[in-house]
C-alpha cells in the first residue's frame, strides 16, 4: 500500500543521523521533524535565520518576530542561534548544513530537480531551493511517483525549468526510496509494503535500476 | 553624530519616482511598516524596489503595488498577492527573481565594497542566461553583481541616535544586509534610545551604515500564516 | 549536540605536522591561549598558520616559533618579534605578508561558501604580483581566494555546548573568521554554558561552525602595550 | 619656524568636519584626536573592530579585551559599536569611512604612497595600510618633508615599494600643507609659520605648483 505523506516524512526521518544540520522545506519536509528518534539530537535551520527550531507555540503565544522559511510562527529550543540571511546562506553555500530536505515537480535519472516553475502559469519565485540545492552536500526529495495526471515525476529529464543540475542524493515517494546515481539512473532500494517492483517500473520514466530483491519498508 | 529625525515622513523626504529602494524584511516579520506607509502617502511612482517578498495584497510592498507605485520588484519569492499577480500578467509591473541566497549576498557586497561575488545557486538554470560563469576547485559558479540602490529602508528592534541597530530574533533577516547596501539607509525602530545606552557587544549593525533613524509608530506586525498548537 | 570536549589536549589531538591552521586574534588580544600551550606540548612541527599576527617572543604564536614548530607563517603584520625576525632572515622561517583586510576576507569567503573575494587592496603593489586584475565600474580590483585551513582555533568570552560563541569587545576581531574557515574548527571560552543560556540574539557565532568548544584555564591575558592616563 | 608633531595634527584636525568617520593611523594621526574642535561630533574607527575610540584608560583600568590597532589599551564613547574584522574592511572597502589619517616613507606627487616596506630591512607587513589607501574617499598625510638624511619625501615618483596608488589627497608636514593634483603634482596651500616658499620649493622634489601668496598657517 502506497505511503501517505506521514509515512514518507517517518522513512525520511530514517536518513537523519545524530549530530546533524538540517534544512527542511515547505510540506512533507516540515513532517520529518516529527519522526526523529529519540537520542538523534539534530539541528533545523530555517533559511530566514535560525538555528534551531522548535516546535509551534501554544495558541496565544505567536510571536511576529519569529517565524520560519514557510512564514509559519514557530518557537526556538534550546541552544538556537539567530542571525541573517547572508550569514544563512553562506553556511549553507560553505557545506555547513549536512542534509536538505525538500520537494519537487520533477527529478532526472541524473539527479537535476525542478521545482519552482511551471510555464504558463504565476512564478511564485525560487525562494531559497536554488541556493540549497547548489550547495547542500546530501539532498533528499519528498514527493509523489506521480503527478495528479499520473505521469511520472521521475524522469529521464526534467521537463519543466530546472531548479539546480545532478544534486539530488535520494527519492522518498508513497512508492518507494530510490538513490540517484548520476550516471546510471534511479536505483530502487526499498518499495512502499504491498506495493510491487513492476508498479514502480511502470510509473519510473527515468533509467530505474532494480537489482537482487528488492526489500519492504517496515513501519 | 545625530541622525534622529521626526518622523517617516522625513525620513523619505527625498526619495523620488523612478528610484531605485531596498527594503528590509521577510514575508511580513521585520518589515518597515511606518516608512511603506509614508512612501504610500507621498506617492512616489516608479520605483524599482529590491525586497525579498513584495509583501500581501493589504500589507507590506502590498499597499505600495496597490497604488501602483512599483514598476519593477527584484525579490525572490512573490507568491501571496493578487493584485501583484494582475500587474505582473497585465504588463504593468516587471518582476526580476533571483535565488534568496543571492540576493542576499548581493547586497552584503555592497556594504562591505565587493563589487562582486560568486555562488553556484542558479548554475545550470534559467537564472545563469547571460552570466559569467566560472569553474573553482571543480565547481561551477555565476558572477552576480552588488546592488547599489539609492536608499535602503529597514526596521530595527532597537536603534540608538548614532544609528546602531540591534534586532530582535527572525525579524534580522535581510535588515543588516538592506541597511549595509543603501547610499542612503533610513531605519525605523520600536525603541530609539540614546548613544551609549545599547551594548557595544550586542549590536547587529554599525551606524556606520544608517544615515536617518527615528521611532516608528503603531506597529501592526501582522502574522503571515499564524501556526500554533493547542495546550493541552 | 554536544560538543564539549576536556581540554585543549583533547581538542587538539589530531592535529599533525606540516598541517594548515587558522588562529583568531589581533596582537595578543582574543588569541587561543590553551591551545597554543597545548601544541606547544604537543610539538608538532612543519605548521603553517594562518593569523593576523605572530605574537610575541615569549607569547602566543611566539611560544610555538620558539621551538620552530612554524614553518610559514601567513599574516598582515609580524613585527615586535625577535626570535621570528632571526627564523626569517635565516630561512627557516617563511612569511606570506596579506593585507589585513584581504586575510578577514579570505578567511570570511571560505565560512560564506565564496571561492574569491575581489579586493582593491594591493591593487598596484607587489602584493598584486600573479594575481588576476579586474576592473569593475572603473576600478580595479585583486582576485583572491578563500582560505581553506585543515583545522580553525579560537577564542570566545563565552560559549555553550552547541558551539554558539560570543565574544567581548575588541577581542572579536579575526576569532568569528577563523572559525568559520576551518574543515574542523576549536573554540575555547573563559565560560561555557548549557545550551540555552545563551540569548539566541547575541550570538556572534552560531555553533554550526563550530566542532569541539572547551572552558578553558589561567588566562593571562597579557597586554601589549600598556597605554593609560594618571587620575587627576 | 616648522611645526612639531603636535602642530601638525592640530592643522590636520581642522580637516574634520562633524559627522565624519575617521581612521586615525599610528603616531602623528592618533595626535589628532586631541585638537578636534568643540561641536565637531566625529567617530573614530579602530580596524580591529571598534566604532566609537575613547581616551586612554585610568591607570589601572585597562582592559586587555579593548585595544586599538597600535595595540594599546583604550576605551570607548557612548554609541560605540564592536565587530569583526571583516566587516571592519567591509565598511572600509565599501567607502563608508570619510576619511583616513596616516603616516608616510614617501609620497609621489600623482598620490602614490609608500609606508609599509623598505627594502634590506625586516619587514613588519602592512597591516590595514593597503586596505586603507585603496577604498578610503580622503586620504591626509602627516609626515615630515624630508628624511633624516635630509632628503625630500615628497617626490616624482616613490622609491621605496608602494602601498597604494593616486590614493593621497592631502598631505601635512612641519613645513607645509599640499594637496595632490595627480596630474598635475603638489599644490603649495599653506606654510608653516615664518617658513618660506623657497625653502618648501628647495625640499619638495616632486613637481610643486605655486600660485599667488601662499598663506601661513595660524594657530
Amino acid at each position: 500500500m502506497a505511503l501517505d505523506k506521514n509515512q514518507i516524512a517517518q522513512r525520511i526521518a530514517r536518513e537523519v543521523r545524530d549530530g546533524m544540520y538540517v534544512n527542511l522545506g515547505i510540506g512533507i519536509p516540515t513532517l520529518v521533524a516529527n519522526y526523529i528518534p529519540d537520542g538523534v539530537n539534530v539541528v533545523l535551520q530555517s533559511e530566514n535565520g535560525l538555528l534551531g527550531i522548535g516546535p509551534f507555540p501554544f495558541e496565544g503565544e505567536e510571536d511576529p518576530d519569529l517565524i520560519n522559511a514557510g512564514k509559519q510562527t514557530i518557537t526556538t529550543v534550546p541552544g538556537s542561534a539567530f542571525f541573517d540571511s547572508a550569514l544563512s546562506f553562506g553556511m549553507i553555500r560553505a557545506g555547513k548544513v549536512d542534509l536538505t530536505i525538500l520537494g519537487a515537480m520533477e527529478v532526472a535519472d541524473n539527479g537535476d530537480i525542478a521545482n519552482w516553475k511551471i510555464p504558463g502559469k504565476m512564478v511564485k519565485g525560487m525562494g531559497g531551493a536554488m541556493d540549497l540545492v547548489a550547495s547542500a552536500k546530501n539532498i533528499i526529495v519528498a514527493m509523489q511517483h506521480v503527478n495528479p495526471k499520473g505521469e511520472s515525476k521521475l524522469l529521464p529529464a526534467c521537463t519543466l525549468p530546472i531548479t539546480g543540475v545532478r544534486c539530488v542524493k535520494k527519492i522518498v515517494t508513497e512508492l518507494a526510496v530510490l538513490e540517484v546515481t548520476p550516471n546510471d539512473g534511479f536505483r530502487l532500494i526499498e518499495r512502499a509494503p504491498g506495493v510491487s517492483v513492476d508498479e514502480i517500473k511502470q510509473k519510473t520514466i527515468g533509467r530505474l535500476i532494480v537489482e537482487g530483491d528488492v526489500p519492504e519498508m517496515k513501519f | 553624530m545625530n541622525k534622529k529625525v521626526a518622523d517617516a515622513h522625513e525620513a523619505i523626504r527625498d526619495i523620488e519616482d523612478n528610484m531605485v529602494l531596498a527594503l528590509g524584511g521577510f514575508g511580513l516579520c521585520g518589515i518597515p511598516e511606518n516608512c511603506i506607509a509614508a512612501l504610500v502617502e507621498k506617492g512616489v511612482k516608479g520605483l524599482t524596489c529590491i525586497s525579498n517578498n513584495a509583501g500581501v495584497d493589504d500589507f507590506g510592498i502590498g499597499l505600495m503595488l496597490q497604488q501602483k507605485q512599483v514598476r519593477k520588484m527584484i525579490s525572490s519569492y512573490v507568491g501571496e498577492n493578487a493584485e501583484f499577480e494582475r500587474q505582473l500578467l497585465s504588463g504593468e509591473l516587471e518582476v526580476d527573481l533571483i535565488p534568496q541566497g543571492t540576493l542576499a549576498t548581493r547586497l552584503m557586497a555592497a556594504g562591505y565594497g565587493m563589487p562582486v561575488i560568486f555562488t553556484p545557486a542558479g548554475v545550470g538554470t534559467e537564472v545563469a542566461q547571460g552570466k559569467e560563469v566560472r569553474n573553482f576547485n571543480g565547481k561551477d559558479y555565476l558572477m552576480e553583481y552588488a546592488f547599489d540602490p539609492a536608499f535602503s529602508i529597514v526596521k530595527a528592534w532597537k536603534g540608538d541616535t548614532h544609528g546602531n541597530l540591534v534586532f530582535r530574533a527572525t525579524s534580522r533577516n535581510f535588515n543588516p544586509l538592506v541597511a549595509m547596501a543603501g547610499k542612503i539607509t533610513i531605519a525605523e525602530v520600536e525603541e530609539l534610545v540614546p548613544a551609549g545606552e545599547l551594548n557595544p557587544d550586542h549590536i547587529h549593525l554599525p551606524g556606520i551604515y544608517v544615515h536617518r533613524i527615528f521611532q516608528g509608530s503603531s506597529y501592526e506586525k501582522r502574522i503571515e500564516q499564524r501556526t500554533f498548537r493547542k495546550k493541552s
